[in-house]
């Protein structure tokens, strides 16, 4: 492969560092106006009455929207607009007018009567026997084939008594699963520990707000929005208006981070639209870092407990896993798969999870970049070090004993993987980073700073399967790949092209690719979500290639005598193996497969392509040759990426204070794609790590259920001096033999690497006590440091 | 002109958290109009009243000591010691509101306990040393009382029907304050849980914002009274024609002359010298010791 | 009336060429003004849309506020210089260094190009219950809602606290009064000299000021005198992130030390107290002990003495009290 | 022309409108774009009082002179991007906390979200649009960043280019970690930030060549 393993210059990069990429809040439109969200300032409520006539009746304002006119959706699901907002800060109507600031001073004069009603910012109350649900309906949404409903859970009185001060009670939990015998484990364990954890909730917070901007045309909606996944968005736009596809046009070219918050756009970007229809202006809805905080969605934070048991050769022998989850006011299950990652993380001899996870009234939580997985490493590699010094183990070495390898398993039902290469990630790491000289320094005092080092393990699922891809050889003699994932700044735009350029030999200048707009005729694509894409769509380009290279063949024999098998692709040319001088530009073959027409044009479709890449290649008929394929590679198993990080942290013993002044990231995500790109993933995916470790947080008022961290100095997500001046990176490099490029999706992994590694490393310049909470800031770290009474409650959120 | 002062909560509902400081200066120019008033009305237009010689002859002088005790040590310390209470709370309340600015708060508390103590012992003596009922108000004084009011608009001259230890208007003004310093005192009391002391931790939530906003508006409202109420006091102590009433929370005494001249015998009667009534002062509160004097007789 | 937190609301923009015209408009407008520096802490406030002046007076334009000149004993700097300029004004860096230490430190670049040192002393309070709106003492209403129980006050006061539990975060102002700093405040009517010491207020004294300016009045300069020139100085600013961040706790110190005895010290910590907390009883305990670890370990159990934590800020005491000691020990700002 | 008519009405009265009227109409292109903000704001209410600001102004931005209408109370992100067609210049908070926003003032990076529009008249501002050169060459800066493989989302990517233009203006010979410094006013939630310090390095490289 000429291309992939390359690093290249994005296709977008020039536009993005001269100003000139249009995010969605950069678009206008003749006679666009502005919308303004109406808030709610109660963390539970019931809309009485709204009385707008003031509002209406000033000059400029035209019109305003209320959430009787969106389209019904289920009882659980969330709604753009509400009149019983779940939580401080959820849009309950919205207004436009011929400028933002009359917008504003309009919803200002709108009155609005709100009952207030019982609220629940942490799920543990809600347990309580007596304690409030954040839902009149209930604190949970039971799911079954005979009937979903809400219910109401609780513990009893008992439960919580015998759990003991600071412990995790363990009621009845509402979903569980076990491997082996867990009890049978922890009784045979040369060690067991058990501790109480917290993980806070944290906002995403990208730097680009979820604003949108909508008009219509004839019937047709366009909408500019700031999404993950292109097609897909387009797709849950046209299912949330009751819209046929085709009646959506979604232009989202850039997408200022998401992180898993905008995996198909957001909730909110329904409302410019109906707005526009409403009033017939195309209306541009800015969202502010406020309402970013408040919409944004958001990590669940977890109370958990957890039994761990382990041989004294190091071997672990059972996990007893018990995660309540904060769900939000509509809810979350990060808990199942944060299960998944600690088994696969640790390969236990046997295993129980048990979870809860109830609504609460703060903000939507959704998928946050390795959801549950980034939390149950940060919260479980800190213990793993524990059992070490307990044990007396190398901390390396004893997540070796128990890394998982190519016979692995993950889950409930001990699925088995594509390929893990931990232990390689491990050793590797251990050489990169310097192990052996880095833990000598552990505990090392120099002035009033103690030397922490740290380790932390994050797997990841990394990719799916069964997409479409979608290729024109024009006559120009360019291959355009079609891509219908977003720009999320990845690079997969490009990265996943490759795999199509490769597979034709075609050099990287003749090759462009098209993405960002619907209109431009995209193939089904997955989610831009869950590590999927560069696994996904590798395979998807790459099995478009190979349809095109066929067709290439074809004509060529056909053209030039043979047997297609004998023609070969290279340089832009098909020519004969054995006569090179037999050839044919692809300028000239995409020219004859329009003469021929038929399969070679995109005139005859397989039958197992997706309708949307249909209508695509439909669309596209006669204007070269198509490839058009379905991923149907075999894929056996499940595909997961893994990410050792390594830290070394300076903490000062008379303020509490840490510096992160080293980090290495080393994967195993199969065939590396693109070095420079997997290197920002890794140290992009390792700051937001550490920021989940230092920093970052989430704080409410527990008597009016109002939000503080809505800022970004009160949320403190880290800056450029709070994470270490100079990165290394990593890469196993062995490719997963599960998939034709061998390239495994590496997007989340490296967060839980970068938070379990500096937590990790706290606790070792603590001298190995693990204080069992993130965010690790001062006052937490200064008052263990001093013996005093900790800030928070060992069960206490959103701090 | 405000009244209240509102204020929209963490929930962006409409509540009230107190009086407005207009408030405060309508209490003064209240205080002033009347000050000023009576005091012009009394130089203008009453009428000389007759000359007292006439009074200390009388057959209804005999027996009747020079000096006859009024207010006793106990009942004077309790007065100034309440006085100096009330000042300070005004002072530590308004001042900074006028832009005196200075830590009032907690002399502000401390001193509305002390008031709270003076009160309390004021309760204990009037009713166990004292007799409650010489504070009580009959019908027969209210209907003299408004012909006194009567004349003395009308400006007749005639001679005035005499009180008994305590005059009609001392009485009215006493339970005027009383009802409003208890206000002042309750209110006071429940926003002792909005400040730390010794005792407790502050806790601004033991009642709804609605709810704190009534004690808060009650509270301003009877400190506005009083700054009124306490003009008016001040302003009658200071008047000439009531120096011997004055003098006499000082030195605790009156001179027979003014006991012919104010007090009607049958209802503070002196016998032998001692007098059968002590303590007490007007406004702030006096009782009568001994058997109510409509069920006296003495022949 | 719903809220709405975004869109400055309308106000009338006067841009002053002069002190006088500066002074004369705010005294037109009165309470209806406002000031206008760097407009760092101004801009939250109205894009809040809860302070809605009519009138706002933009500094910008005033030459004689911009600056800074030695005096006859010391150096005068204008109230609008920007924090950059006092971090790398060369006098201020040889002989003032505590100052130029602590403007370095505060937010951003950004924010150090734009902020100047009489807004980041003037700057009002960040207690984010306050910040949010809500009807506290602070904002004329009947409540500290910081302090209620269970309230989150992380960020809070130990020491000061009067109804209000907030604190003062100003990085530069711990600096000012340990140099002993004059502030000129002009009105209409008279310009006053107030030492920094003085210039600061606590919520007992007026619980809606940080500062002793009034409506009115407007800070023009700061005058450092020679008194603390090339003395002995240490900073230290202990926060959650290293940039766009408030102090939890910082401490300001000059030292003068003959023969390995402290001869002369100031101690000031922010963060702390509603106002920039000097230590006297800390400098009094250290003054003519030697530069030791001991007279640093009593220098700081000095500090924290009365200490009165609230639920969630207990760790400010051991905080402050480490940060006094080590600016004892002598180590350099 | 309904842009136009919206201005008229919402005009303040007085003497300062009529000039105002001439001046919209006159700068055709301030008409259209002068659409999007405060068109009928309450700024508009009152007449202005004497010794306030005049609303219509000429802005020096990126070398060109531009007349448009700013109100009193409008930041320069606004400005920028709802006025002058400037998108570049990002607004990630709009608080004066993410440096999305950053432009040079007189060569000096300032966040544009918090800068009123008014207190800039008469100063060169230089935003994103305005480094590389008329035909297209990009700035050292940007070659830089585009030859580091640059930024993730690069929605910070703006505000942190202008700070690293200021920085190499000022310190072409920066530490790693000095240039962190420099750059500690700008967020980014990709956590590129060792590229983000790369691209840097190398841009203070190139000013060095230059000079």
């Amino acid at each position: 492969m000429a291309l992939i393993g390359q690093n290249i210059i994005p296709p977008d990069l020039v536009a993005k560092v001269t100003g000139r990429a249009k995010f969605a809040e950069d678009f206008r439109a003749e006679g666009m106006v502005f919308a303004k969200l109406l808030l709610s300032p109660m963390p539970h409520a019931r809309v009485r009455s709204v009385d707008a006539a003031e509002a209406l009746a000033m000059p400029g304002v035209l019109g305003i929207l209320r959430a009787d006119e969106l389209p019904e959706v289920n009882p659980q699901s969330e709604a753009a607009l509400t009149d019983e907002p779940l939580y401080e800060g959820e849009p309950v109507l919205a207004v436009a007018a011929v400028d933002e600031t009359t917008a504003a001073d309009a919803v200002e004069r709108i009155k609005v009567d709100f009952e207030p009603l019982p609220f629940v910012l942490d799920p543990l109350q809600s347990l309580h026997p007596k304690g409030p649900n954040a839902r009149t309906e209930g604190n949970y949404f039971f799911r079954s084939r005979e009937g979903s409903e809400f219910r109401t859970h609780k513990w009893t009185e008992e439960d919580f008594a015998a759990a003991g001060e600071g412990r995790l009670p363990m009621g009845e939990p509402l979903s569980e699963w076990t491997v082996g015998d867990t009890d049978a484990g922890l009784a045979d364990a040369d060690l067991v520990l058990d501790e109480t954890l917290v993980h806070q909730t944290l906002t995403h917070h990208p730097m680009e707000p979820r604003s949108a901007m909508a008009y219509w045309q004839n019937g047709k909606l366009y909408i500019h929005t700031s999404t993950q996944s292109t097609a897909q968005t387009q797709a849950g736009v046209a299912r949330a208006l009751d819209l046929e596809m085709d009646n959506v046009v979604l232009i989202g070219e850039y997408c200022g981070g998401g992180f898993g918050s905008k995996i198909r756009g957001s909730t909110i970007q329904v409302v410019p639209a109906l707005l526009s229809r409403k009033i017939g202006r195309p209306v541009m809805l800015r969202i502010t870092r406020y309402e970013e905080s408040y919409i944004g969605r958001s990590r669940p934070g977890f109370q958990a407990r957890v039994k761990m048991g382990f041989r004294s050769d190091g071997r672990a022998t059972a996990i007893d896993l018990y995660i309540v989850e904060d769900g939000g006011a509509y809810g979350s299950g990060d808990f199942g798969t944060a299960g998944a990652v600690a088994s696969l993380s640790y390969q236990p001899l046997n295993m129980r999870l048990r979870g809860v996870s109830l609504y609460t009234n703060t903000p939507p939580r959704s998928a946050q970049r390795g959801p549950g997985g980034a939390q149950i490493v940060g919260m479980l590699e800190p213990i793993i070090d524990k059992a070490a010094r307990e044990l007396g183990i190398d901390r390396l070495e004893l997540r070796r004993i128990n890394a998982p390898d190519n016979d692995g398993w993950v889950g409930p039902n001990r699925g088995a993987l594509t390929s893990a290469y931990v232990r390689e990630a491990l050793d590797q790491g251990k050489e990169q980073f310097g192990w052996e000289e880095k833990s000598r320094l552990s505990g090392q005092r120099n002035g009033t700073k103690v030397t922490g080092v740290g380790i932390g393990l994050s797997p990841f699922v990394g990719g799916s399967s069964g997409y479409d891809g979608l290729v024109v050889l024009r006559p120009d003699g360019k291959l355009y790949i079609h891509q219908g994932i977003g720009n999320l700044g990845t690079h997969s735009i490009a990265d996943t092209a490759r795999a199509a350029a490769d597979v034709l030999g075609l050099p990287w200048e003749r090759c462009e690719v098209v993405w960002g707009d619907t209109s431009k005729h995209l193939p089904w694509t997955s989610i831009q979500a869950g590590s999927q894409t560069t696994h996904a769509h590798t395979r998807a380009n790459h099995a478009a290639a190979m349809d095109a290279r066929r067709k290439l063949q074809e004509i060529a024999a056909r053209e030039l005598g043979g047997s297609p098998r004998d023609y070969v692709t290279s340089g832009g040319n098909i020519h004969h193996r054995s006569n090179r001088s037999q050839r044919m530009t692809f300028g000239y073959a995409a020219r004859r497969a329009i003469q021929l027409g038929g399969r070679y044009d995109g005139h005859e479709l397989a039958d197992d392509l997706n309708a949307m890449t249909v209508a695509s290649a439909q669309a596209l008929a006669g204007e070269g040759l198509i490839g058009a394929a379905k991923d149907t590679y075999s894929h056996e198993g499940g595909t997961w990426s893994f990410v050792v990080g390594f830290a070394l942290v300076e903490l000062d013993v008379e303020t509490g204070h840490v510096d992160l002044k080293e980090y290495t990231a080393v994967a195993d995500c199969g065939r590396v794609l693109h070095p420079r790109s997997l290197a920002a993933q890794l140290h992009g995916g390792g700051v937001q790590g550490m920021g989940i470790a230092r920093s970052q947080k989430w704080v409410f008022d527990p008597k009016w259920g109002v939000s503080f961290a809505k800022r970004f100095y009160t949320a403190r997500p880290p800056g450029i001096l709070d994470v270490p001046l100079e990165m290394q990176w990593g890469a196993v490099g062995i490719p997963d033999p599960q998939t034709p490029v061998g390239a495994k999706g590496i997007g989340e992994p490296p967060v839980g690497a970068g938070s379990a590694a500096i937590a990790s490393a706290i606790s070792d310049a603590l001298g190995g006590q693990c204080l069992c909470r993130t965010p690790l800031t001062t006052d937490v770290i200064l008052a263990a440091l001093e013996g005093r009474e900790q800030p928070y409650g060992p069960l206490e959120i959103h701090v | 002109m405000e009244f209240w002062r509102r204020a929209a909560n963490p929930w962006g509902q409409d509540v009230l958290i107190g009086i407005a400081w207009d408030l405060m200066w309508a209490a003064v120019i209240v205080g002033v109009v009347f000050v000023a008033g009576h005091a012009l009305y009394v130089k203008l237009l009453t009428p000389k009243q007759q000359p007292e010689a006439q009074i200390d002859a009388g057959p209804s002088a005999a027996g009747i000591p020079e000096r006859i005790v009024r207010h006793t040590g106990a009942a004077r310390a309790f007065h100034w010691l309440m006085s100096v209470a009330m000042f300070v709370l005004l002072i530590t309340a308004f001042f900074p509101v006028v832009g005196i600015q200075f830590p009032w708060v907690t002399i502000h508390w401390i001193a509305g306990l002390g008031l709270l103590l003076t009160v309390l012992y004021h309760i204990w003596h009037s009713i166990v040393k004292q007799d409650v009922w010489s504070m009580w108000i009959d019908m027969k004084e209210l209907k003299e009382g408004t012909r006194e009011l009567g004349r003395f608009l009308k400006r007749s001259g005639e001679s005035r029907a005499k009180a008994g230890k305590y005059p009609l208007d001392h009485k009215l003004y006493h339970h005027a304050i009383a009802v409003v310093t208890t206000l002042a005192i309750v209110t006071g009391l429940l926003m002792m849980f909005r400040v730390d002391t010794p005792l407790w931790a502050r806790n601004p939530y033991i009642l709804s914002d609605q709810l704190w906003g009534v004690v808060y508006v009650v509270h301003g409202i009877s400190g506005v009274a009083l700054i009124t109420l306490v003009m008016a006091h001040v302003y009658f102590a200071v008047r000439p024609e009531k120096w011997w009433i004055t003098l006499s929370m000082i030195n605790g005494f009156i001179g027979r002359k003014d006991y012919l001249e104010h007090h009607d015998p049958e209802r503070w009667a002196v016998k032998d010298g001692t007098p059968t009534a002590v303590s007490g002062t007007p406004g702030s509160a006096p009782l009568r010791e001994g058997i109510p004097q409509n069920k006296r007789s003495h022949h | 009336m719903a809220v709405m937190r975004d869109m400055i609301p309308a106000f009338e923009l006067f841009q002053p060429a002069s002190v006088e015209e500066a002074v004369a408009l705010l005294d037109q407008h009165g309470d209806d003004s406002w000031v206008l520096a760097g407009g760092l802490d101004s801009f939250d406030w109205f894009k809040d849309r809860i302070k809605r002046p009519k009138a706002v007076v933009d500094l910008g334009g005033v030459e004689r506020l911009r600056g800074i000149r030695s005096a006859e004993d010391g150096i005068e700097i204008g109230a609008m210089t920007t924090l950059t300029e006092v971090a790398s004004h060369s006098d201020i860096r040889e002989s003032y260094g505590l100052l130029a230490a602590a403007a370095n430190q505060v937010a951003t670049p950004q924010i150090r190009n734009q902020g100047t040192l009489g807004g980041n002393v003037s700057q009002d309070t960040r207690c984010w219950y306050y910040r949010s709106g809500w009807p506290c003492y602070r904002a004329d209403g009947n409540i500290c809602y910081a302090s209620a129980p269970n309230a989150m006050n992380r960020e809070h006061c130990i020491f000061g606290a009067n109804r209000c539990v907030a604190v003062n975060q100003s990085d530069t102002a711990g600096a000012l009064i340990a140099l002993d700093a004059q502030m000129v405040v002009q009105n209409a009517k008279r310009e006053r000299i107030i030492s920094a010491d003085d210039f600061f207020i606590g919520p007992g004294t007026d619980i809606t000021r940080m500062t002793v300016l009034r409506p009115g009045d407007l800070l023009t300069a700061i005058r450092i005198p020679s008194t603390w020139a090339g003395a002995d100085f240490f900073w230290e600013k202990v926060e959650d992130r290293k940039s766009w961040d408030f102090a939890l706790v910082s401490v300001a110190r000059t030292m003068r030390v003959t023969n390995g005895t402290i001869a002369q010290s100031r101690v000031v910590v922010n963060g702390v107290a509603p106002y920039p907390m000097r230590l006297d009883a800390v400098e009094a305990a250290v003054r003519g002990q030697p530069v030791s670890e001991e007279t640093a370990q009593v220098g700081g159990e000095a500090a924290v003495r009365r200490a009165k934590t609230l639920r969630h800020n207990d760790y400010k005491v051991p905080l402050m009290r480490n940060l006094v000691r080590r600016a004892l020990r002598g180590e350099a700002a | 022309m309904a842009d136009v008519d919206l201005i008229l009405d919402t005009e303040p009265r007085g003497v300062s409108r009529r000039s105002f009227i001439k001046g919209v109409i006159a700068a055709g292109a301030a008409v259209s774009s002068t659409g999007y903000l405060f068109r009928s704001s309450g700024a508009f209410a009152q007449a202005p009082a004497p010794g306030a600001v005049e609303r219509l102004v000429t802005l020096s931005v990126n070398g060109q002179q531009r007349r448009v209408d700013v109100t009193p109370q409008e930041t320069l992100a606004m400005t920028l991007r709802y006025k002058l067609g400037l998108t570049g210049t990002k607004l990630g908070c709009d608080r004066a906390e993410c440096g999305a926003c950053t432009v040079l003032i007189d060569g000096v990076p300032r966040y544009a979200c918090s800068t009123l529009t008014q207190s800039v008249r008469g100063q060169q501002i230089t935003s994103i649009e305005g480094l590389a050169d008329a035909n297209g060459r990009l700035h050292p800066v940007q070659r830089a960043v585009v030859e580091e493989g640059g930024f993730q989302c690069a929605f910070c990517a703006p505000g942190f280019i202008m700070s690293m233009v200021a920085m190499v203006e000022n310190n072409p010979n920066p530490t790693r970690e000095e240039a962190a410094h420099a750059l500690s006013g700008n967020l980014c939630r990709c956590g590129d930030y060792n590229k983000i310090l790369d691209s840097a390095m190398r841009a203070a490289q190139y000013a060095r060549r230059r000079a």
